[in-house]
């Protein structure tokens, strides 16, 4: 098998699948009439899932190589090319990507009115620049899908949010940009110290002395702590999410903040092994901190969404605890609670939209037994308030059970600190539920709005969510197994000790895939 | 035989004269002036090191510099005279426009 | 002090008293007239220095023209009286000064200059013999041929630019 | 075959939950009670064969795979879960019954009887569980449903305050149950019993280090289990939520928070035997923990004045010496007890819910009285079970209590302290159920005209669980008679011998006799000496109550155990998170950065403007400043 990284299906899947909803775009400027655009952006995001399947089916799971690579000369003097690939760790997020893209389309059918043509191309650029982030292995590549990336989603917020949406928008743009500017000062350094490439692959198998690995370390860590949201900067979260509308909180929740863990995996660990097994406790003690700073704020929020947005805060700190354990149960709980996490809040986040939709109001105290009026909504907002505090049975459990085990290996107190997360959890998504649907606290809502429980869109928008929920609950191996070998990799990775014998298995490698 | 330095000495005398009339006076037009006059003082420095150095691009180095005020003087009084038709006072405190 | 330097001397000294002159009168018809003094001064300064063309030139273009022009606008603005008085800024003590350190400065940097580069070919008997027009004729149209061009585009775009901005645009007042 | 027993009930959940709204609604209970009458059906037949000797445990498929980590889904049926799975659905069947006719006309009566099938299928995953992790599922499960039962009638902010309460406070426990299991995996390598009760053995002198302190590993494991274990069985300290939980449906009441999930907690310890015998500590807490909680509820219990609250401590109560019956080691003993308390227990809440049906949700007893002649099934079947928990010869609860009190006494040092409490215990528990009896049934009516106008026996449907339940009561202790009146009349000890082993300490036969007669003895008192304060001379419990005035409010406040819980956890919690975290952290310090950095650079922005004055003569001056300064530089930098 010279050709290690070969294409197993011949022609570009990658490249379809990332461009399919440019094309879409780019379709929408010559189509007239609300609705049509509605359909054919539904049409060219349910392409993308069916271009896409084949990855699932002949994806091989035992080997941690790269997949369905495509490797094009982009600018040759510089050694930039177009080089894209997936393994264990990248696949699951391309669908979740693509999933939650459809169900935003869906769930913003009635909400968005306003200039729906330019909504639903920020939409297709957004996922067309989220699904180059996860698959591309050269870090200009990389860079430009990441910076892309900002661009629709400030629109999002900027044009069709909330009250004072342009405050929230510019707050995110800078937050991130602020962190990718560093990121790309430690790209820039990276190309010269590995050797003039850009290519992520062979630059992940230098070994850097440990002083310069520190340095790009924290490079990298800024811009990747902003996205995730760590602890100190998580701020711009909260606004983001509460000014935005619908569909650019699922996304910006399900999948953006993915962006950042996923740098973990993809950069920060493999890269720099030292500096991570340096690093690692202080992210870890950041990690707890922001699970239990995230859940205590939950218990002061007078807004659904701020609630929500907080509550993933303390999620992702429980997603990077995991990766930041460095073992295989941490890695995986953590890549499984990401897929969770996007699953969980995405879904929240459409269930506030929906009766946002219908009261014009996302503040706990207008509400007031809800469960009479609207029971079907009230028990799927139940399914998923279970998932979230991680009732066994519900993908939650699986993801956080699994991180608290990786944690209580390697960091012992930390384990038990991040433990306490979960009543936490309990207590404020049980509160919120009680106030919503139980309790009568006010009529101001349900007076003066003709209040319809879920129609059949909304049902249809929230089904798979449902369904992934109890399967990943029930049968997480579906999912697992595709991690497995990746993650055995990183980890082997992680634990080099500068011993030439697994140095040298890289070198033959590189001869034959040259 | 007269110095190269006594020369510089006047024509730096010569510019400072100048540039203290660019600064202090009021009047456009007297500020046009104080410019001719940095622009001939500059003209003296040449003209002695083209005479000491003996090489001819001094002079034509004035020479250059002459038409280069001539056009400068052109524009500059035209943009007077639009001024003045915009505002009665040729003063410069009120040719703020520029104000940040 | 031979004859050549007390010639010098006196140009010098008249030179700057002039120049001050020149800054310093109240009205600009009365300051254009000093400048027009001070510019034969300059023209036997270039004679000195055998630059007999370029003396020429000084009062032909310089004096002749360029100050003739300041008269014509000086005339056309006829500025008022109240104009006249507060000649200078207010703070103009302080300019003064400044420009006085600047001068100051500028004389210690130059005295220093005592580096010679390689003497031209032009010596000053040669220059004689010719006629500095000769000379000039031949270089400038030899060597500085380019710049001599676009100079004469210089003085184009400044025609231009006079008459178009002198000009009465209709209506726009 | 094995999988149905859960997945029956599971499968009336489905059913009720998705078409109950529209089409089942009032006939929900055609679907959930066949469903548990057939699990109940499958159990008996499980118990049969593990009867003669088939004990089966199955891995139906892998569950979680994460490189070393690897469970199942599997099921182990020996004779503990066969005990258990009769106990469960025996009663569930009964109970279902029960609520056709309690909950007629409810509104939400198919939701009720759906949460009820899940209930059930969560407690049947509990207890046939064969690795920790699927016990832990049953166990949130479980958890759950109890929030979703308590909570039922949601409209009431007290009741969906208790649910959350209660789903809180166990969430407490379950955070040392997780942990636990995460340390049984540490240590052992698998979650699987019979690799981990193997291997039990082998870690004796491990230590392992936590926030600095030494402990023996399995000492910890064992506090970290029965941690979760005191949390789902409200003992002492998280006990909290129980009597809170009456805000539910009474069958709920009976089914969950007396015979089968409160169950869970003594079923985990039961199970873990191999490990808790290893930790000497452990086995101790176990006991203390158990014994002050028998004493300590049953004090409380004296003077409540709720019916239903009465008995959730006195369930709280027997629960303690379930407890204490494990920790001086005598699994067999808290096991049965386990077993017959289920039976009376749940008769208590089933009679105590039909005279509240009757008196139309009247629940204070003070305001009744004199239902004897009203209702005299449900006061018949109400004394056999208060004659049974009081222990008095012949029923269910004398035999096993007495069991677990002989135990008790053989149990060494603090065994007989413990013997003590439990005695005294025992006493207040005949007292207080009795006085209940005396103040409920006899005497004259205190209620309104209006609700004795309508007091009526309860229909066949509530009656006839009531009746079976009190042969239960009674027949329940017949299976373990003490080898003193029957040769080998322990069958249920010899039953589960193989499980939970057989307790070392025989005590001569007269100690036994003389423990037992001296329980009689005291649960007679108590009897006399409600018959006496409630019956003969009722001004006796002003008298005593205004005498004792600190003692009984300090009682009936139930020891101000919440409102020390609220003062120093829940308020605490809520301020901090208005104040220090949101308000300070995020308000001051990180939005201050975020937005003072952007004021500072404009303001700073804001001088430089000022420069600019748009007259040209301090443009020159400026050009001159510079000029000089490059000079100068010129000067002195050669």
């Amino acid at each position: 098998m010279n050709n290690a990284l070969m294409n197993q299906l011949g022609y570009p899947v990658l490249t379809v699948t990332v461009f399919l909803p440019l094309f879409g775009a780019i379709l929408l400027l010559f189509i007239r009439g609300k609705e049509a655009i509605r359909w054919i952006t539904l049409l060219v995001t349910t392409l993308t899932l069916l271009v896409a399947f084949p990855l699932l089916s002949n994806f091989n799971k035992d080997t941690h190589l790269m997949q369905f690579v495509e490797r094009h000369e982009w600018l040759p003097s510089w050694g930039i090319n177009y080089f894209v690939g997936i393994d264990g760790i990248s696949i699951l997020f391309i669908f979740l990507t693509i999933l939650l893209s459809i169900l935003s389309v869906l769930v913003s059918w009635r909400a968005i009115d306003t200039k729906v043509r330019e909504f639903h191309i920020a939409m297709l650029l957004m996922e067309t620049a989220m699904l180059g982030v996860f698959v591309s292995l050269d870090f200009f590549l990389f860079y430009v899908f990441w910076e892309a990336m900002l661009i629709p989603m400030f629109i999002l917020i900027g044009v069709w949010g909330g009250k004072d949406r342009v405050y929230a928008a510019i707050k995110f743009f800078l937050y991130t940009l602020a962190g990718s500017v560093l990121m790309l000062v430690g790209i820039v350094v990276l190309y010269f110290k590995g050797g003039e490439t850009l290519n992520i692959l062979e630059l992940s198998r230098i070994r850097y002395p440990f002083l310069l690995q520190c340095w790009l370390f924290l490079a990298f860590f800024v811009a990747f702590a902003v996205k995730v949201p760590m602890f100190p900067v998580h701020t711009w979260l909260p606004d983001a999410h509460t000014e935005a509308p619908t569909a650019g909180s699922v996304i910006l929740a399900g999948v953006l903040i993915k962006m950042g863990a996923y740098g973990f995996l993809r950069f920060s660990i493999p890269m720099f092994p030292d500096a991570t097994r340096f690093f690692a406790p202080v992210i870890v003690v950041l990690s707890v901190v922001a699970i239990i700073y995230g859940a205590l704020v939950c218990f002061a929020q007078k807004d659904m969404k701020r609630l929500i947005a907080y509550s993933s805060v303390s999620h992702m700190g429980f997603v990077t605890l995991g990766i930041f354990s460095l073992n295989s149960q941490g890695l995986e709980g953590g890549i499984l609670q990401m897929l969770n996490h996007g699953i969980v809040t995405g879904a929240l986040f459409l269930l506030v939209g929906i009766i946002y939709e219908r009261t014009h109001s996302r503040m706990i105290a207008d509400y007031g037994r809800f469960a009479t009026l609207v029971p079907w909504y009230a028990g799927i907002f139940m399914i998923f308030t279970l998932a979230s505090i991680g009732l066994p049975g519900t993908n939650g459990f699986i993801g956080e059970f699994l991180i608290i085990l990786g944690a209580f290996t390697s960091h012992r107190e930390f384990g038990v600190l991040a433990a306490i997360g979960i009543i936490l959890g309990a207590g404020y998504m049980l509160w919120l539920y009680q106030r919503v649907f139980f309790t009568h606290q006010s009529t101001v809502v349900r007076d003066n709005h003709e209040i319809l429980d879920l129609n059949k869109r909304e049902a249809i928008t929230l089904l798979p969510l449902i369904l992934f929920v109890f399967w990943i609950g029930i049968h997480p191996n579906t999912f697992l197994d595709y991690m497995h070998t990746s993650v055995e990799h990183l980890i082997r990775q992680v634990n080099i000790t500068d011993t030439p014998g697994t140095f040298a298995e890289y070198i033959n490698l590189i001869g034959g895939y040259r | 035989m007269v110095p190269l330095s006594w020369y510089i000495l006047l024509s730096t005398v010569v510019f400072g004269i100048g540039v203290i009339g660019f600064i202090i006076r009021r009047n456009l037009i007297m500020i046009f002036l104080s410019i001719e006059l940095m622009l001939n003082s500059v003209n003296i420095s040449l003209a002695a090191f083209s005479h000491y150095l003996q090489s001819m691009t001094g002079q034509i180095l004035v020479f250059f510099v002459i038409t280069v005020a001539a056009a400068e003087a052109a524009i500059g009084l035209a943009i007077i005279i639009a001024l003045y038709r915009h505002k009665p006072s040729i003063t410069a405190e009120e040719v703020n426009l520029l104000k940040g | 002090m031979t004859a050549h330097q007390l010639i010098f001397a006196y140009l010098a000294i008249a030179i700057t008293g002039l120049s001050v002159m020149v800054i310093t009168r109240r009205n600009p018809v009365h300051a254009v007239l000093w400048m027009l003094v001070l510019f034969v001064h300059i023209a036997i300064l270039y004679l000195f220095l055998n630059a007999e063309f370029l003396a020429a030139i000084q009062i032909i273009i310089y004096a002749g023209a360029i100050l003739v022009l300041f008269l014509f606008v000086i005339m056309l603005l006829d500025v008022k009286d109240v104009e006249m008085e507060r000649r200078f800024l207010g703070l103009w003590p302080a300019g003064v000064v400044i420009t006085a350190i600047l001068t100051l400065l500028s004389v210690i940097v130059l005295r220093e200059i005592d580096v010679f580069p390689p003497l031209g070919q032009f010596s000053i008997e040669r220059i004689r013999s010719e006629g500095n027009i000769m000379t000039i004729g031949r270089v400038l149209y030899t060597r500085h041929l380019l710049p001599f061009e676009i100079a004469s585009l210089i003085l184009l775009v400044a025609i231009i630019g006079a008459v178009v901005l002198a000009k009465k645009r209709k209506g726009v007042e | 075959m094995l999988i149905l027993i859960p997945l029956l009930p599971f499968i009336a959940f489905l059913i009720n939950i998705l078409f109950g709204r529209r089409f089942i609604r009032d006939r929900a209970h055609y679907v959930s009670i066949p469903a548990v009458v057939g699990s109940f059906i499958l159990s008996v037949g499980a118990f049969m064969d593990v009867l003669d000797g088939r004990v089966i445990n199955v891995n139906l498929y892998e569950w979680v795979i994460s490189g070393s980590f690897v469970v199942p889904v599997g099921f182990l049926i020996d004779q503990l879960t066969a005990i258990m799975l009769i106990v469960v659905t025996s009663i569930s069947s009964l109970i279902f019954i029960y609520s056709v006719g309690y909950m007629h006309g409810d509104r939400g009566y198919y939701r009720f009887f759906a949460y009820l099938s899940l209930f059930v299928f969560s407690m049947l995953v509990l207890v046939m569980s064969n690795n920790f992790l699927l016990l832990y599922f049953g166990w949130e499960a479980v958890g759950l449903c109890s929030y979703l039962l308590i909570g039922f009638w949601y409209e009431r902010p007290s009741a969906s305050n208790a649910g959350k309460k209660a789903f809180i406070v166990n969430r407490f426990g379950d955070f040392g149950f997780g942990l636990g299991i995460i340390l049984i995996f540490l240590t052992f390598g698998s979650l699987e019993y019979l690799k981990v009760f193997s291997e039990a053995g082998s870690i004796l002198g491990q230590k392992t280090s936590i926030f600095g302190l030494e402990v023996e590993t399995i000492t910890l494991i064992c506090l970290l289990l029965f941690c979760g274990a005191v949390g789902k069985s409200a003992q002492i300290p998280l006990h909290v939520w129980l009597p809170d939980a009456m805000e539910g449906p009474t069958p709920v009441s009976a089914l969950i928070h007396a015979a089968t999930m409160v169950t869970a907690g003594v079923f985990m310890v039961a199970r873990c035997n191999p490990l808790f015998n290893l930790s000497h500590t452990a086995m101790t807490t176990v006991a203390v923990v158990g014994g002050v909680t028998a004493i300590f509820a049953a004090s409380i219990g004296l003077v409540q004045n709720d019916i239903k609250r009465i008995i959730a401590y006195s369930t709280v109560s027997q629960l303690g010496y379930m407890f204490l019956a494990l920790g001086v080691g005598a699994y067999t003993a808290g096991i049965f007890h386990l077993y017959t308390h289920a039976y009376f227990k749940a008769l208590l809440f089933l009679g105590s819910g039909s005279v509240i049906h009757a008196l139309h949700d009247e629940m204070n007893i003070q305001r009744m009285g004199g239902l004897k002649r009203y209702m005299p099934i449900t006061y018949w079947t109400f004394v056999i079970a208060s004659l049974s928990i009081s222990g008095i010869p012949g029923l269910a609860g004398f035999f096993s209590k007495d069991e677990i009190l002989y135990r008790t006494f053989l149990g060494g040092g603090t065994g007989k302290i413990l013997w003590v409490l439990g005695t005294i215990a025992a006493l207040m528990t005949a007292f207080y159920s009795f006085r209940l009896i005396y103040l409920a049934f006899h005497g004259d009516f205190r209620g309104s005209e209006e609700q004795l106008r309508h007091v009526h026996e309860s229909p066949p449907v509530m009656t006839i669980p009531l009746i079976l339940l009190a042969i239960g009561a009674i027949a329940a202790g017949w299976v373990g008679i003490p080898s003193i009146f029957m040769e080998h009349g322990d069958r249920i000890g010899e039953f589960l011998a193989p499980v939970l082993g057989r307790p070392e300490a025989e005590g001569a036969h007269s100690t036994e006799v003389m423990v037992m007669t001296l329980s009689v003895i005291v649960s007679i008192i108590g009897i006399l000496m409600a018959y006496i304060m409630y019956v003969k001379k009722t001004d006796l419990p002003e008298r005593m109550g205004s005498a004792l005035r600190p003692i009984y409010t300090m009682l009936y406040n139930k020891y101000w155990f919440d409102e020390f819980y609220h003062v120093t956890i829940v308020r605490p919690v809520l301020r901090a998170s208005e104040k220090v975290f949101l308000g300070f952290f995020d308000g001051r310090i990180i939005e201050g950065v975020v937005n003072g950095v952007p004021d500072l650079i404009g303001s700073f922005s804001q001088r430089f403007r000022r420069i600019q004055t748009g007259l040209l003569s301090s443009y020159g001056l400026i050009m001159v400043l510079g000029a000089i300064i490059i000079i100068w530089a010129v000067i002195f930098s050669r």
